[in-house]
């Protein structure tokens, strides 16, 4: 019975190395395709201009970042329900790319908002949102680092991710009535009146690239993870990855 | 093909600042986690190449 | 009957034990001893449910104890390092605390009875804070009297107690194991009363 | 009665107590309170008219602070005196008696801060109608904040740094309840009328009260491992 729970990590240490270099040359491809369909055959918007050509990065982005915490809390209920050992790692290897995606989702959105709504920072209620994912990803990150016991961070952190999930979409929902209730800006960026087939293309070729790149790098990471951990595991001693 | 010069095209209809700040952060965000990935998996494994070679050290002795 | 299949423990990245089997008849007593990080500790608290054991089942009376945790628990009385009391409480409500969350109902004279056996019969309406740390043990040992539960779970009771509390610990283990109590204890020091041994870590 | 109900009754009764004979720590949460909605006129300005619009905002705010800041004594006093362990090993289910623990918390906490409101209110210019509104809206959504916060507290229960932790896990959750605790005050102001944000606040509170003892309890089985 032992060998069965012990297996499971170096399987997926071996599975993850297969597929990484997968995901990352897929994600590199899809850049290329995207950029160059959001760049050169995509025409300038007719109200927006070229600034609008932030949305092939924006909109992946903000995708990604509720994509990848939906994801973790999939994982963290597998570890929770099932006690499996893989599924925290999972969800811890999520979590930076997740908060990056939620960081450049951000920036991008407020460099868009500038010359659109003439101001950096609008408190519409996406970009709000969003931040309040943002911190979302930072508390879990903040807490499974500043738990000793990679037992007790899995599974608190799966408690944290659960509940996350559970309350994103009240808090969208409040973040929504909030700004009706107050008039904000309720301009979209993605409800062009006009948006061109192949601004559309453009927009999912980039959301695959960023999906791949998110696979290859959750796989990258958790196989660092699973180092650490089984570190006294006699299959790790015998890796021709660390022979002198 | 919508752009007549490479002028044109870094302009970008005058929100060069704004496209390019966009693409530059989000590259520079890629970069920097790779960059951080990759040096995290050099430690890990210095660290259990140097585990190893104490344990060959223990083994000697 | 206490019976404990195949238990294994890690904590950290450590093996504490694994493949440990044992079983407690009703009138004896289980002495846990072993060095300092051996596991005692977490023994008691995997046997209580408190910690989770990495492998292995813990039967009482015949049944897998985590089918019903809420019956296990009222099966048992578990004393740790720390007693478990609110200082600002006396011991006379602390007891009766204790009774309500243990599902018991005490009538003074039980509460009273019960502290007086343990030498605080004069303290009962002083608030904890203002007792010495083998005052708070003895108030904690209360608990053992008022409360009949077939099997204790004590973690070190005799740190900190003094000559005439140990023999105190000694009389209510004796007690209780020849009212066909069990009883699985930790300490460094020998109990005063016949038990078997299990030494972890060995 | 049900033994169960008496252990969760006994549970109050003995938070309650303790806590009455230690009164400082009732009061401090307390006057963060008083102290923090005090610093947003002075830092404003006393334009009646401006401290009108947003003295609501303001006491919400004071109140998301105060209860946060209470809230890592919950378990913090029972998990170094060991009290906690004995709770895990009643027969009662843990998720009621954290239940129990939180209703004593909002009694000590959330309740005198409901009872301070009105004074707040006051220096803030609020009509009498408005502040029924808001306290209204503060009975429904404090225990909200106690209940998400036991959440948080569990799960940062004996980590370094947990104060901080606990604000950065909870503050972000809060957030509905701000919304729409706020939010009442200022939809009565604007005629629209609140009934439409003390549904919601309710509705929050039906599910808190079902999801977070529970999600607490497992949380501090966790912690306690």
């Amino acid at each position: 019975m032992f060998w069965l729970q012990y297996a499971a990590p170096q399987r997926l240490y071996g599975l993850a190395g297969r597929i990484y270099p997968l995901a990352f040359l897929l994600a590199a491809v899809l850049t290329a395709v995207g950029l160059y369909l959001g760049f050169w055959v995509a025409p300038a918007d007719f109200q927006q201009g070229q600034a609008y050509r932030i949305i092939f990065v924006h909109v992946p982005a903000s995708w990604m970042s509720m994509v990848i915490y939906v994801a973790m809390a999939l994982w963290a209920w597998l570890g929770l329900s099932f006690k499996t050992r893989v599924s925290g790692m999972m969800t811890q290897a999520l979590a930076p790319t997740g908060a990056l995606f939620c960081f450049l989702s951000l920036w991008t959105g407020a460099l868009w908002g500038k010359p659109m709504w003439g101001a950096w920072w609008v408190w519409d209620a996406r970009l709000t949102s969003e931040l309040i994912l943002l911190f979302l990803y930072l508390g879990y990150i903040a807490l499974t680092r500043a738990i000793d016991d990679p037992r007790r961070a899995d599974r608190a952190g799966a408690v944290v991710a659960l509940v996350g999930v559970v309350n994103v979409p009240i808090i969208y929902f409040s973040v929504k009535w909030w700004n009706t209730l107050h008039q904000g800006a309720s301009v979209s960026l993605t409800k062009s009146p006009s948006m061109a087939a192949v601004m559309l293309w453009a927009m999912l070729v980039m959301t695959l690239a960023f999906w791949a790149y998110a696979v290859g790098m959750a796989f990258y990471r958790v196989r660092q993870t699973i180092l650490e951990r089984e570190q006294d595991a006699a299959w790790v001693g015998e890796l021709k990855e660390i022979a002198p | 093909m919508s752009w007549n010069s490479w002028e044109e095209f870094w302009d970008m209809g005058g929100y060069a600042f704004f496209v390019w700040g966009s693409y530059g952060v989000v590259f520079a965000g890629v970069a920097l986690e790779l960059w951080l990935a990759v040096r995290r998996r050099s430690a890990v494994l210095n660290g259990l190449r140097s585990q190893r070679e104490d344990a060959y050290a223990g083994d000697a002795s | 009957m206490l019976s404990v299949q195949q238990l294994a423990c890690e904590r950290g990245r450590k093996r504490l034990f694994s493949d440990l089997n044992f079983q407690v008849r009703p009138g004896v007593c289980l002495h846990v001893q072993g060095a300092n990080g051996a596991g005692k500790t977490s023994l008691l608290r995997i046997v209580c449910g408190l910690a989770e054991a990495l492998q292995g089942e813990i039967h009482w009376r015949g049944q897998d104890t985590r089918l019903d945790p809420g019956a296990w628990r009222a099966e048992l009385v578990y004393l740790g390092h720390t007693p478990g009391l609110k200082d600002e409480l006396s011991a006379a409500e602390n007891l009766h605390f204790q009774s309500q969350i243990d599902g018991w109902k005490l009538s003074q004279e039980q509460i009273d009875g019960a502290l007086q056996r343990v030498g605080l019969g004069r303290q009962q309406q002083i608030p904890l804070r203002h007792f010495s740390q083998g005052q708070k043990r003895r108030a904690a040992l209360a608990r053992l009297i008022a409360r009949p539960a077939p099997l204790w779970v004590l973690d070190e009771p005799l740190a900190a107690l003094d000559q005439a509390a140990q023999q105190l610990v000694a009389q209510l283990l004796a007690g209780h194991l020849q009212a066909g109590g069990m009883a699985l204890i930790t300490s460094h020091q020998p109990l005063g009363v016949p038990c078997l041994d299990l030494r972890l870590g060995a | 009665m049900n033994p169960h109900l008496r252990a969760c009754m006994a549970l109050v009764l003995r938070d309650v107590r303790s806590a009455a004979r230690r009164p400082g720590d009732v009061a401090t949460p307390l006057f963060f309170f008083v102290v923090v909605s005090a610093l947003f006129p002075l830092a404003i300005g006393p334009e009646l008219n401006t401290l009108r619009l947003i003295g609501p905002g303001i006491v919400w705010v004071g109140a998301l602070l105060s209860s946060i800041l209470a809230m890592h004594r919950l378990f913090g006093a029972d998990v170094a005196d060991g009290s906690l362990e004995q709770l895990a090993l009643s027969p009662t289910p843990l998720g009621l008696l954290v239940a129990a623990k939180v209703l004593a918390h909002w009694l000590l906490t959330g309740a005198p801060l409901v009872l301070v409101a009105p004074l707040i209110a006051v220096q803030f210019d609020l009509s009498f109608d408005s502040m029924m509104v808001l306290l209204l809206a503060l009975v429904l959504g404090t225990p909200v904040l106690s209940l998400i916060g036991a959440v948080g507290a569990a799960l940062t229960l004996g980590l370094r740094g947990a104060e901080l932790l606990l604000c950065l896990l909870v503050l972000p959750l809060y957030i509905p309840v701000l919304v729409f605790g706020a939010g009442a005050v200022q939809a009565h102001l604007g005629g629209l009328g609140a009934q439409a944000h003390v549904s919601v606040l309710l509705a929050m509170l039906s599910v808190a009260v079902f999801l977070c003892p529970w999600a607490a309890s497992a949380a501090l089985r966790i912690a306690m491992e």
